[in-house]
């Protein structure tokens, strides 16, 4: 049966190749992959071809014959695979942001109080009445908002004249922010709470390297792991900072109000369909570097089709990619994979850079404040997009990463693990619940509404409904002496 | 407190690691399994919160709980047997496959129940035990009054680590009865939840002296259950210790 | 990222250098990164032209960095230890006077 | 003025506590941990050289539970204790009250903390115990400017010693100089120590005011505040001292709930208690937190809170001070009528080893000092302007505070006089000239003609002791002024005043400042006693309403404290007004309102009298005595806006006024002569309140080794003016039980 499976597959060899679609290459590609690895000698022939050309243009030239449910089968097959390990290439990096902010929460007092509030939301919402509480939140929030809005349109306006170098010019600040002033502030902080006595001497040469060393791998050459640490660490520092400084309401009218200007410049950007300054993603293939500093660098906005327009730069990169993958799953690739990371890796810079943009916004207001929350807040979930996004794998910009680290780091503000747990899990659930959603349906779904939508869920219910009937349970369940001890407590406050 | 922790989570971690973890597939499942657990616990306390007669007696609350958990159960299977075209394949590694000829969809069935069940089972763990833990993490203990028992912390985390195993071994056991149309065993599963839960309203060291014990037996005939149920016999055991091929767990 | 593999030896060596250049602005973790991350290509490959002075900057990287840190921990040391003996000097050069503390 | 409308801002200012997540997994929590509410810490405090008081470690201090009852206890601990480290709890307070017990605690090494048991049974155990005296204040109250220049002397009759601390400084050779003619001088053993035969009857005679400066106010050999035989088989050599001079090294914490210490004892009992052999595990175990910021003394902390860091500016200690209240009774604005005046001064502050004690402390230490003051006040209040414009002399009522730590208050009114800063400063004086703004006129320390001071009224058995200082009585016009003004006290009132013994120093006063300039001011401190303090508990946590017989809450009734005050305030009024050259005779002072300050300083600060002082009715005032401790110099604290409220309603002039339009009740622009409170008045009428005009006002009553301004720097290391600062603290002091 299984045989059976990978003969259909070696005729799709020849069959996928006519059509004038990269997706199905790609699952070819993958199905091919597939039957190599555990088809027998008289494969090799093929194998060997596909590896001398070892590109997709090569690829592309191949007659086919493939049969319509045939290649439904791959293509879902495919979907899974490729997809299910790119949700969990991401879950690490999510996971371990989100570990850091909540560990920095847990033990750094200065994170939890949340007495200065910035000059963007002036009003703090320390005060009693909820209703008072309600308009304050409002008003925070549409400060916010349209402080977001300003910058967006902003930044839509430079990217509309093409003034690239000016917005890298803005990338390159935030992120100098973040990998100097709140990094030290953090490790002030951090030697504060374990009061920990230091000299400037050590503190501003650990800052130094530490910084210089975030600058030269995240805008322009270093190891891979070194770069994705960075970026880990930036979305930290970045959501802590939110964490301290936005009033807690706030944050959720900024999260869910959808933003115009982004959708704007998202679609400005796949018309170009161009790699725009994408620092500031995580991803685990480092597509966009070669459009930053490379050794040939292809015309960005040429009006050729995708292949065309950075076939060759991509080439290098994304067997990058494929090696990265690689080392994820323990089982060698061979150049054909390279064919399907491309077009995905290629399609997707549109959503990265959207992320990105998110995020360096975030981090650029993130130094000046409260219009920081843009980071959650202008991420768009347009479905076309997220379609894209589905399609061609799963990548994550750091306004999510940043976004969901506030989250759960707000939740773990509650001193109650339960809602942190719960926070984390939906997350990672709404993550990858997509995917298998795509399983049973077929069809695209948008990711990341599902992924805040039950991290907001999940935020609140557990902390006001479910949290009590568990502790009541906790308390029935195994706790006898508890009685005794609410008859002691009752005692004390009689006295009091 | 660490001891606690080694075994209360020790087994599901190990679990994990060894069959889990290497497989991007099952991790997924394995978080639905999870966050199908938090989804039938916040409807439960939802359905706490609502029914004001619940709040007296904790017992009825404790048992919807348990109804929803076990009807969770049940929409997870819905949805992984809906998705179990496109799981099936892709579930094993080429080895796997290669060794498990012809008994494909089998196999695959009771490693999602198993996976999915494990993810349920840590997820009620975790709940149970988490706070617990953070507290205990400072110098003192449980037992400052009478009446509560000094090795509260411990038998509670045993306690937990024998749900954690039940979860995984009543999944099974619950999908296996769904696909072979064998409607008891589902059943069965159900009643032995009934019995372990109520059994931790006891009090004191009644608690201990009856709840741990019956949750074990509990424990070990429904894995000779979920053994049989996945097809295994004395033959796979001996195969499996001498290592001649290697069976999926259970 | 442009990945060594793919990367023509001239080039991997001018990264190379570049990084140890960089490094020479006391920032040893720079050298640190270099060596780790050239340190296939400097020594696990079959020779190449190139891998000669990669070596040599490899090496000198890691010797870089390691002196560093010796200093560095040194200084840390002295200063853990010395701090209230200098009485407000210490004070002084602390970014972090702790509480309670002398 | 935001500040006065409502006391609760006042009363949530005090070191600020950090936002403390809260919430954490409760029941499990509870059934660990059993938090103690009730306590009060012993906090850290600084002054020139040393660190005072307790502090826990950052993390706090645990230790097993260990009871002490008596001293054998202790003993047991040396000897056995083997699960070290323990936390001693002191349920008898006949242990902990002794030094020495503690100092034998301390150095067996084995204590990591320290629980005293403060709860009612205890407290009145003690009380009852006539024989049983304690002071956690010095022997000698306030004297701990043993500089290098400075001597101690000492009379008894005709018997003249003084103690050199050291002999080369010029004022000792001087000294001896002077004293060289003396026959039959003696040299003791310690070279220091000379004793001299005198033949005048007032040896002080021999000094004049310019040494002033560096003599100390007689205090050591005299022991004001000597505790008698406590306990048997313990002797206290001197007052413990353990407020002002011990560093426990471990957190103290006092427990004031009966049903806590119950429950503690119980968990003792049932588990630690080493009844044949040692307890065995587990054991009953405490955690004590209680962590102070500032550490080794107030130059250090102080350098350290002030010194700007770069990001985050972190604080350690804060100098101990409040605010001096004052007003006259004059309302005039020419500024000749302050050219002499007649201070009549009290305390205003008390002070315990204890932090936010509960019973406030202080009763008997300040609160019969200045009740009878602010009665005199009221009395002569009512007298007409008309009247009061023809007296010589105008009488300014003075309430000084931070006194019990080295008479910062004082101290700084005297500074601030002698370089024309008082009652403001130089600057903002030449900067108001242009625009012509009235002020007060500077006043300086000679322009007090006399002084009247009232320290501890509440215990005396009829009669009072008029103490003076003996060495300015030396001067022959100030010997003089000052029989004159005892005469007074002894003609006009119902109270019987006796004079003291010429030998007999000064007692510790305020007065005391002024007299340290080198001017000699005819004056008088009025006490209950004649050479010991009456007050058994002086500055310490016992000084609470119950030896006074004022721990009921039904204040209708008369006290019986009341009558006896109302007659030393009568006297004190009467004495003013004669002194200042009006007719006595018609002065009267009102027991009932002497009955409700007392009622409302000692039982229930929710009274009648401090609500109508509000601005508004429903201004919420915890219902409990108010807390006398100073604080920190950045707080105003209740007892200074409270007092200041009531001087300026019984000094002033009242006008009624509606609510709607109180804004009017405030300064014009061109004077500051008159301070404006609005209050809603006896009435108790929301919409109809009175508007008080006075001359009350308040200035700082921090010492002058913190002042920072374009003159003078701060001498944190000063040896002539108090330094002490306390320290911050960022969690609540806390305590729970564990197994």
């Amino acid at each position: 049966m299984v045989r059976q499976t990978n003969d259909g597959s070696e005729d799709d060899e020849c069959a996928v190749l006519l059509v004038d679609s990269e997706e199905e290459v790609r699952y070819y590609k993958n199905g091919s992959r597939i039957h190599r690895q555990q088809s027998s000698v008289n494969q090799e022939g093929c194998d060997a071809s596909i590896q001398n050309q070892g590109n997709q243009a090569a690829g592309r030239q191949r007659p086919s014959s493939q049969t319509q449910q045939n290649r439904e089968q791959e293509e879902e097959d495919e979907m899974l695979k490729y997809g299910a390990k790119h949700v969990i290439m991401l879950f690490v990096p999510v996971s371990l942001c989100m570990l850091l902010v909540v560990a920095s929460i847990s033990k750094v007092s200065y994170y939890q109080s949340s007495d200065v509030y910035l000059i963007y939301t002036p009003f703090d919402e320390d005060s009693d009445q909820a209703g008072t509480k309600l308009w304050q939140a409002l008003a925070n929030a549409a400060i916010l908002i349209s402080i977001v809005m300003v910058m967006t349109v902003f930044l839509v306006v430079l990217y509309k004249y093409r003034c690239y170098k000016f917005i890298h010019g803005w990338l390159i600040l935030a992120s100098l922010m973040l990998l100097f002033v709140f990094s030290l502030i953090y490790l002030q902080e951090l030697l504060v709470a374990f009061n920990v006595p230091m000299d400037y001497f050590t503190v501003s040469f650990v800052m130094w390297n530490f910084g210089v060393g975030g600058m030269v791998a995240i805008h322009w050459k270093g190891s891979l792991k070194v770069q994705q640490a960075y970026l880990i660490i930036i979305s930290a520092m970045a959501a802590l900072i939110f964490i301290k400084y936005l009033p807690e309401w706030t944050y959720l009218f900024a999260v869910l109000t959808p933003h115009g200007p982004l959708k704007i410049l998202v679609e400005l950007a796949q018309d170009r369909n161009e790699t725009l300054f994408p620092a500031l993603i995580y991803s685990s293939t480092m597509i966009w570097i070669v459009s930053m500093a490379d050794v040939d660098p292809q015309p960005k906005n040429s009006p050729a089709t995708e292949e065309g327009s950075s076939q060759e730069p991509l080439q290098d990169t994304n067997q990058t990619g494929a090696d990265e993958d690689a080392e994820l799953e323990n089982g060698g690739f061979d150049s054909n994979f390279v064919q399907r990371q491309t077009d995905y890796a290629e399609r997707s810079q549109s959503m990265n850079s959207e992320d990105a943009r998110a995020a360096a916004r975030a981090l650029r207001q993130g130094e000046g404040g409260g219009g920081g929350r843009a980071a959650p807040s202008t991420r768009p979930t347009p479905p076309t997009d997220d379609e894209d996004d589905e399609e061609r794998g799963v990548k994550l910009g750091l306004g999510d990463f940043i976004f969901y680290s506030v989250l759960v780091g707000k939740a773990s503000l509650y001193g109650d693990w339960t809602t942190t747990l719960a926070c984390f899990v939906a997350i990672l659930v709404g993550l990858c619940l997509t995917l298998i959603l795509l399983a049973i349906f077929k069809k695209a779904l948008p990711a990341l509404p599902i992924s805040i939508a039950f991290g907001l869920t999940f935020y609140f219910t557990t902390s006001y409904i479910v949290f009590p009937f568990t502790d009541i349970c906790a308390q029935e369940q195994f706790e006898s002496g508890i009685l005794n001890a609410f008859v002691a407590r009752q005692k004390h406050s009689d006295q009091a | 407190m660490v001891g606690a922790i080694g075994i209360a989570y020790g087994p599901a971690a190990a679990l994990f690691i060894f069959t889990i973890a290497t497989q991007p597939l099952r991790i997924i499942v394995m978080m639905s399994g999870m966050f199908f657990w938090l989804l039938s616990l916040l409807v439960s306390s939802l359905w706490w919160t609502i029914v004001p007669s619940l709040k007296e007696k904790l017992a009825f609350g404790l048992t919807f709980s348990i109804l929803f958990q076990e009807i969770f159960r049940f929409f997870l299977y819905t949805l992984l047997s809906k998705a179990e075209a496109g799981l099936q394949k892709f579930s094993q590694t080429e080895e796997e496959r290669r060794q498990a000829n012809g008994s494909v969809s089998d196999t695959t069935k009771h490693e999602y129940a198993y996976v999915a069940g494990l993810g349920f089972g840590t997820m009620s763990g975790l709940f149970a035990l988490i706070n617990v833990l953070d507290d205990s993490g400072g110098p003192g203990t449980v037992g400052l009054r009478d009446g509560d028992s000094l090795n509260y912390l411990i038998m509670s985390a045993f306690f937990t680590m024998l749900m954690i195993l039940l979860h995984v071994v009543w999944n099974v056991v619950f999908y296996w009865g769904l696909d072979t149309k064998r409607y008891l065993a589902p059943v069965l599963v159900v009643i032995s939840h009934f019995i372990v839960s109520e059994m931790t309203l006891l009090k004191g060291d009644i608690l201990y002296q009856v709840a741990l014990p019956l949750a074990a037996i509990n424990l070990v005939a429904m894995s000779v259950v979920a053994f049989t149920a996945a097809g295994g016999s004395i033959q796979t055991i001996i195969a499996a210790s001498s290592c001649k091929r290697r069976q999926y767990r259970l | 990222m442009p990945s060594l593999e793919r990367m023509k030896n001239p080039e991997k060596l001018e990264l190379c250098r570049k990084y140890f250049i960089i490094g020479c602005f006391a920032l040893p973790f720079m050298w640190f990164i270099n060596f780790v991350w050239f340190f296939k290509e400097g020594f696990m490959r079959p020779t190449y032209d190139e891998q000669k002075q990669i070596r040599k900057y490899l090496i000198w990287s890691l010797i870089g960095a390691i002196l560093w840190t010796i200093v560095i921990i040194t200084w840390v040391t002295i200063f853990q230890l010395k701090r209230v003996e200098w009485g407000q000097t210490g004070d002084r050069l602390s970014l972090v006077i702790p509480k309670g503390m002398l | 003025m935001k500040l006065w409308s409502n006391l609760q801002m006042v009363i949530s200012f005090k070191p600020a506590a950090s936002v403390e997540v809260s919430g954490k997994g409760k029941r499990t929590y509870q059934m660990i941990y059993e938090e103690i509410a009730h306590l009060s810490p012993c906090i850290r405090r600084m002054n020139a050289t040393h660190q005072i008081g307790c502090s826990s470690d950052f993390n706090g201090n645990t230790g097993v539970l260990h009871l002490i009852e008596e001293d054998a206890d202790i003993d047991w601990l040396n000897v056995n204790g083997s699960y070290s480290p323990y936390i001693a709890f002191f349920s008898a307070a006949g242990c902990s009250t002794v030094v020495s017990n503690i100092e034998k605690l301390l150095a067996t090494k084995k204590i990591s903390g320290i629980l005293v048991d403060h709860s009612n049974r205890t407290r009145n155990d003690i009380i009852d115990d006539e024989s049983f005296r304690y002071s956690s204040d010095r022997s000698c109250p306030n004297d701990n400017f043993v500089t290098q220049d400075s001597l101690i002397i000492f009379s008894t009759y005709q018997k003249l010693t003084i103690y050199f601390k050291n002999r080369e400084t010029s004022v000792a050779k001087e000294y001896m100089s002077l004293l060289r003619n003396q026959d039959g001088l003696v040299i003791f053993p310690t070279y220091q120590k000379f004793i001299f035969k005198i033949d005048s009857l007032s040896p002080f005679s021999l000094f004049n005011a310019s040494f002033r400066s560096s003599i100390l106010f007689f205090c050591r050999p005299l022991q004001w505040n000597r505790p008698r035989q406590l306990l048997v088989g313990h002797v206290e050599p001197h007052g413990t001292g353990s407020n002002f001079e011990v560093d426990f090294g471990v957190p103290v914490l006092a427990l004031t709930s009966e049903s806590e210490v119950e429950f503690i004892k119980e968990c003792y009992y049932n588990h630690n208690h080493p009844d044949d052999t040692e307890a065995e595990y587990p054991l009953c175990a405490m955690e004590l937190k209680d962590f102070m910021h500032g550490v080794k003394d107030t130059p250090t902390c102080m350098w350290r809170t002030q010194r700007t860091s770069n990001l985050e500016i972190s604080s350690y200690c804060d100098p101990i001070g409040d605010k001096n209240v004052w007003g006259f009774a004059k309302n005039s604005d020419n500024s000749s009528s302050y050219k002499s005046v007649i201070l009549a001064a009290s305390p205003l502050d008390a002070t315990s080893l204890f932090y936010g004690l509960f019973p406030r402390v202080g009763a008997e230490s300040v609160v019969t000092s200045f009740v009878p003051l602010l009665a005199a006040a009221e009395a002569i209040g009512k007298i007409s302007q008309k009247e009061k414009d023809t007296w010589e002399h105008d009488v300014m009522f003075a309430l000084f505070n931070t006194e019990s730590y080295d008479y910062s208050g004082s101290s700084r009114m005297v500074y601030d006089m002698m370089r024309g800063y008082f009652p403001t400063s130089k600057e903002t004086i030449k900067k108001e000239e242009k625009e012509k703004k009235k002020r007060l006129p500077q006043m300086n320390v000679t322009d007090i003609s006399y002084v009247l001071e009232l320290r501890q009224l509440g215990l005396s058995n009829g009669t009072y002791y008029a103490h003076v200082d003996p060495i300015s009585q030396a001067d022959e016009g100030t010997k003089k002024k000052t029989d004159d003004l005892i005469k007074i006290l002894q003609g006009v009132g119902p109270v019987e005043v006796n004079t003291v013994p010429a030998d007999i120093p000064l007692p510790p006063a305020s007065f005391q400042q002024f007299l340290k300039t080198g001017i000699n001011i005819p004056g008088v401190v009025l006490t209950d006693h004649e050479r010991e303090y009456n007050n058994r508990f002086y500055n310490s946590r016992y000084d609470f309403p119950y030896d006074l017989g004022v721990d009921k809450d039904n204040k209708t009734e008369v006290l019986y404290l009341a009558k006896k005050l109302n007659k030393v305030a009568e006297t004190v009024a009467k004495t003013l007004v004669s002194l200042a050259g009006g007719d006595e005779s018609s002065v009267k002072t009102d027991v009932t309102t002497v009955n409700d300050l007392l009622f409302c300083f000692l039982v229930n600060a929710n009274c009648s009298l401090f609500r109508s002082l509000q601005q508004k009715a429903d201004v919420h005032i915890s219902p409990i005595a108010i807390d006398l401790y100073p604080g920190v110099w950045q707080s105003d604290t209740q007892g200074s806006i409270l007092t200041t409220r009531l001087l300026a309603y019984f000094l002033g002039e009242k006008t009624a006024m509606n609510e709607t339009d109180k804004d009017d009740c405030s300064k014009p622009d061109d004077s500051e002569v008159y301070t404006y409170h609005y209050a809603i008045g006896p009435e108790m009428n929301p919409d109809k309140g009175i508007c008080i005009k006075s001359t009350v006002h308040i200035t700082a009553a921090v010492s002058p080794a913190f002042i920072d301004d374009e003159h003078t720097k701060p001498d944190w290391a000063s040896t002539k003016y108090s330094t002490w600062t306390q320290s911050q603290w960022s969690r609540h002091p806390s305590a729970s039980e564990y197994f």
